[in-house]
């Protein structure tokens, strides 16, 4: 076999804590890279910001961002593509007793959201609940927007009446007696959009695929390989159990479950669904979000499958 | 009536005092002389209160004033209210009265900094007296003065003495002044520094 | 040094100037708009700020929280320099609080105070107040230590009072302590507003900043970290330099 | 005030006791071990983490991040403060460059450094240091205006040497300023250190608290924060304090 | 040789100084008399360098030294550091000599806040003697020493005078003393300030 010495090396900036950790830590245990003829060399950073700045600062090969983001920056010359990674999005938590059966019944309540107003779960719930219940949930709601873990907490705390969080908070809220309100697949699904669509990939630059060609292709399918264990085999979770931080034995299914039901399908990106998510991204998020990306810049998406 | 009971007072290890003990009547004025460096500022920050680390007993009185071997100004306050400051019920007026009577009036608006040393002597000068102290606790308080300024001083002194007649006591280098205020001269003298004599006014029967 | 007679503010725009010709060259030298964009470019996303509301709106909420912060942490940062500083037996006590809370991560703070208080103006204000007064603390502290014993006699022998005291003999010493941690404060405590409002507000200059980096739109990051700037320089040329010109007037003359 | 003859070290140990016992009483209070854990349940984490050599690790990188950026901040801080205070005409010129410094957000340094110099140690200790050097600088600018003149004129009428008069008269006079430079300073460093580390970094105890926090670890990330803490009490106790002794010692004789 | 022309010296709009010129040749002395805020420490300032805002030319010797109307000490130095500092050609034996010859030799490992004021006098009095200056400038040097120091350091300065031969100007109020030490003496007054009379010394022909 190879060297691992002789191989191209992927360097990916990753959030320490982040789900996609328990993905590129499969790959490496299970030797997925080399299998696929590159070597996987993982930066642990502390923040999600940091593993951007790496990878426009040239020190990382990929980070994990979603493809919205990716569009933007595409849209204003920068040559990222994107790998698709996992479709799991977040939902709408409340309280247990909580009277709300549906958005509507938010009106008037305190809405804690993780990740600011440009939070993509946020827009499409906002893009919903104006179809649905024709209901501005800006104007109808207080919103808190904060970091996730204080979201997750001051829900738990009941502080607000409802949260929006990244879903491996909505799993450890859940396991703590919260349930879900909404589901933001249901939602998107209701908006008439492509729910198996990706949001999270790996982000890397055309410059570093034409050094190594092909590389994104070997990255899809290490990706691939590791996401077929994790799906299939409940002993592949073992090696993770510590670093998914599960407070209990319903958590940690919780969470797996929840990494399973992210799993995107390995059908090729429905390119007229992605323009149609996006146009909508544009108009709630506006050019703050967006940037010149107002409609789907070519190449976006690798060319894997 | 200011009495005065020092046994003992060292710094470190080093004793500076020993036994002195007086009384100062009101109306009575003392005078301390002695070399340089034998513990004469020692012993008014003792009588003063300034220092409370020593074996004796002082009784004081309640309204003091003082007149330090160095001007002791607030530098950031003006001359005038560098004496309203520690007079609060004082009128401007009495105030700006007692810069006239040393000869700084027509300074009262600038800062000390910008007054010449003697200048800032009797600025200091005109704070102690300006209020109505039952004990006066002056160090060296005509040095730096030329003669005229210096017998300008001693006349006012005299006259302050004379009109509220606190209990003072004074340190000073000129036997002449000395034999002019005081009804007592203490000598200090030895080490650690004691009494050695002890001395009323000449002209006392 | 002066050859020609020139207006007060000359010096400070020309300096300022010259700040924007060293930008100018350091963008120049990056040559990617993405990390550094050219000061013009800022332009049009900050006239879009400005018309929009958004930045006047932004900037007025980080204001008065650092105007909040800035009046509670100064007055009880001094007030406890000032005991710390006279009376040794009270340092002795409460020093090693000083020292854990001066080196307490701003994080840990904030996020007791959001928990505790709720995600609320008020623990935002609680949280950069109390990290913000042990700085205060120290440098103060530090002024009391070096005041002039020789004043602290005269006014104990004249009976002067205690108020009096404070405001005439020992607040004007501390003048440039005052000074060093109101200037340093303030910039301190922006520092940490930023932190608090990316943590748990929903509006502030800081919530703005974490925002367009998370999006890496380096444009608007900085048109709100200059916006802010410029209010701090207005701050600092329209009444810290008078008031400390009036302070320091007996120095000079 | 004392009645006892107490050694020095049992007042800071019992005021620690005391910050304790309150810790207990918070803790008591909030009753919920995930927003603020008994100080007991850290213990074993504590443990975990020292006998893993994931704490003295972690410990080591961020205090030679603290130590070099202290060392650099204090000596150009302090140089420019000397400079700026001692003339007002070079004043004049880089003060508006201090207000802006001083009130740029960490954050824009920090990524800018990171996107010029890269992502490594070098430019984690820059930033920190171009944070650190505007708040130094504040502080002994204010130190330098309050001087003594007549000292100076002494010196200038028997041609005292430069660096003598820097050495014996300046600086000594100036050691409460930097006292509070270096006091404040390490604590500023320090927080600006941790965003530093969360920024760009993978290691350092800023690494790791931010990790913990996203985590929602709160008793890893107080683990964390305190064996920081304790460094800094040490400092304070075993360098600081003694230091400053020396240096105060013709105030208190 | 020292030259002093001084043509005028204003504190903003009030005038202090006018008119004033003279020179001192080395090994020469002048004194200076004068009443208290007529400008005397002024022109020492002028002389001396310290103060550059005046109109008129001063040439200087270029080693200087000062005994200023206030000790001046660094109080966070030793007092043997605090000769040795502004000496630093000297040698440790020959600060403690300059310190024993005014009498503070056993308080040289002190710092200067544990002296008595007369004793810091003298210290500066010791760092002004140490060098050998070539101008040397006092301002009221004998000033709050008790009669015995006074003279011996009135003594000390003579023999030091001898010895070295500076350029030598003094401030004074003690007429005595000028006359005893001073070539020249020269009184100012008026408003602003001049040389009002100028005499030589008495026993010179
Ligand atoms: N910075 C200043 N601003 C305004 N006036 C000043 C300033 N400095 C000194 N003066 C004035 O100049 C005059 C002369 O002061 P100077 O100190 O030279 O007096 P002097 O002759 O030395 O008096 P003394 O014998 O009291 O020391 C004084 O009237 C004083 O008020
Ligand atoms: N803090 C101190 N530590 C040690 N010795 C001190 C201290 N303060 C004063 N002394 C010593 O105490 C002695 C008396 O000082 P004091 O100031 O009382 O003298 P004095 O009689 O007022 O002299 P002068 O006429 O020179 O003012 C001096 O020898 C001085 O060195
Ligand atoms: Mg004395
Ligand atoms: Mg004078």
């Amino acid at each position: 076999p190879l060297n691992a010495k002789d191989l191209p090396r992927i360097r990916a900036a990753v959030l320490e804590i982040g789900t996609v950790n328990w993905e590129l830590n499969t790959i490496k245990r299970n030797g997925c890279d080399t299998a696929n003829g590159f070597e996987l060399v993982l930066q642990p950073f502390a923040d999600n910001g940091a593993t951007r700045v790496a990878l426009e600062g040239g020190v990382a090969d990929i980070a994990v961002i979603d493809w919205i983001w990716t569009a933007r920056q595409r849209a204003a010359g920068k040559d990222y593509v994107f790998i698709p990674y996992s479709k799991a999005v977040g939902g709408m938590v409340v309280p247990k007793d909580s009277k709300a059966q549906s958005l509507k019944d938010m009106a008037g309540k305190k809405i804690g959201i993780a990740g600011g107003p440009l939070d993509k779960s946020w827009l499409i719930l906002r893009a919903f609940a104006t179809q649905e219940y024709d209901m501005d949930l800006v104007g109808d709601t207080e919103q808190v927007f904060g970091a996730p873990p204080l979201i997750y907490k001051t829900a738990l705390q009941g502080e607000t009446d409802g949260a929006i969080n990244f879903w491996h908070f909505l799993a450890k809220m859940r396991a703590g007696g919260m349930r879900e309100l909404i589901a933001v697949d249901d939602a998107a699904r209701a908006l008439g959009l492509d729910p198996d669509t990706p949001l999270l990939g790996y982000v890397m630059k055309e410059s570093f695929i034409a050094e190594h060609p092909g590389i994104d292709q070997k990255l899809y399918d290490a990706s691939r390989a590791a996401k077929d264990l994790l799906a299939k085999d409940d002993a592949a979770w073992e090696p993770l159990r510590i670093q998914m931080n599960a407070s209990n034995e319903a958590e940690f299914e919780l969470l797996r479950h929840g990494f399973r039901a992210g799993i995107p399908s390995d059908a090729p990106i429905n390119i007229d669904g992605a323009d149609r998510f996006l146009r909508l991204m544009a108009k709630l998020g506006g050019e703050d979000l967006v940037g010149a990306a107002t409609t789907l810049p070519d190449g976006l998406f690798a060319n894997v499958k | 009536m200011i009495r005065v009971i020092v046994h003992r007072k060292a710094f470190g290890t080093t004793e500076i005092l020993r036994d002195i003990s007086f009384t100062i009547a009101s109306g009575e004025t003392v005078a301390v002389l002695g070399p340089s460096g034998i513990g004469k500022s020692t012993l008014l920050s003792l009588i003063s209160g300034i220092d409370p680390a020593f074996t004796g007993q002082i009784t004081r009185a309640k309204r003091m004033a003082i007149v330090f071997q160095e001007p002791t100004l607030l530098p950031w306050r003006s001359v005038l209210q560098n004496i309203l400051l520690v007079h609060e019920d004082l009128a401007r007026d009495a105030a700006l009265a007692a810069l006239a009577r040393v000869g700084v009036a027509e300074k009262a608006a600038l800062f000390p900094g910008q007054l010449s040393l003697g200048q800032q002597r009797r600025v200091a000068l005109a704070r102690a007296f300006a209020g109505r102290p039952q004990l006066l606790i002056m160090d060296e308080p005509f040095a730096s003065l030329d003669p005229a300024t210096a017998e300008d001083m001693l006349a006012l002194t005299e006259a302050l003495i004379a009109e509220t007649g606190p209990a003072t006591i004074f340190v000073t280098h000129a036997r002449s002044e000395a034999e002019r205020l005081a009804d007592q001269i203490f000598e200090l003298g030895g080490s650690p520094a004691t009494i050695v004599t002890s001395q009323p006014r000449k002209d006392m029967p | 040094m002066k050859w020609l007679p020139v207006s007060p503010v000359t010096i400070p725009l020309l300096s300022l100037l010259s700040l924007l010709l060293l930008w100018v060259a350091a963008a120049e030298l990056t040559a990617d708009p993405e990390i550094l964009p050219m000061p013009h470019a800022l332009a049009r996303p900050f006239w879009r700020e400005l018309s929009s509301g958004a930045l006047p709106y932004h900037l007025a909420h980080t204001g008065l929280r650092v105007l909040w912060a800035f009046a509670l942490a100064m007055t009880i940062g001094t007030a406890l320099g000032l005991i710390m500083g006279s009376y040794p037996a009270v340092d002795r006590w409460l020093d090693p609080w000083l020292v854990v809370f001066l080196n307490l991560p701003a994080l840990v703070l904030i996020v007791l105070c959001y928990l505790w208080i709720g995600l609320n103006e008020t623990a935002a204000i609680v949280a950069v107040t109390l990290n913000k007064i042990p700085n205060v603390t120290t440098i103060l502290r530090e002024g009391v230590r070096a005041r002039d014993p020789n004043l602290r006699a005269m006014a104990q022998v004249f009976g002067m009072r205690r108020l009096t005291y404070l405001r005439h003999v020992l607040i004007p010493q501390l003048a440039p302590f005052i000074g060093a941690a109101a200037r340093s404060g303030i910039a301190v405590i922006w520092k940490i507003v930023l932190v608090v409002e990316f943590l748990g507000r929903s509006n502030g200059v800081g919530f703005q900043i974490h925002l367009y980096f998370q999006l890496f739109n380096v444009a608007l990051v900085l048109v709100y970290s200059l916006s802010f700037i410029a209010v701090m320089l207005l701050v600092e040329w329209l009444l810290l330099q008078p008031v400390e010109r009036h302070v320091r007037r007996w120095r000079t003359s």
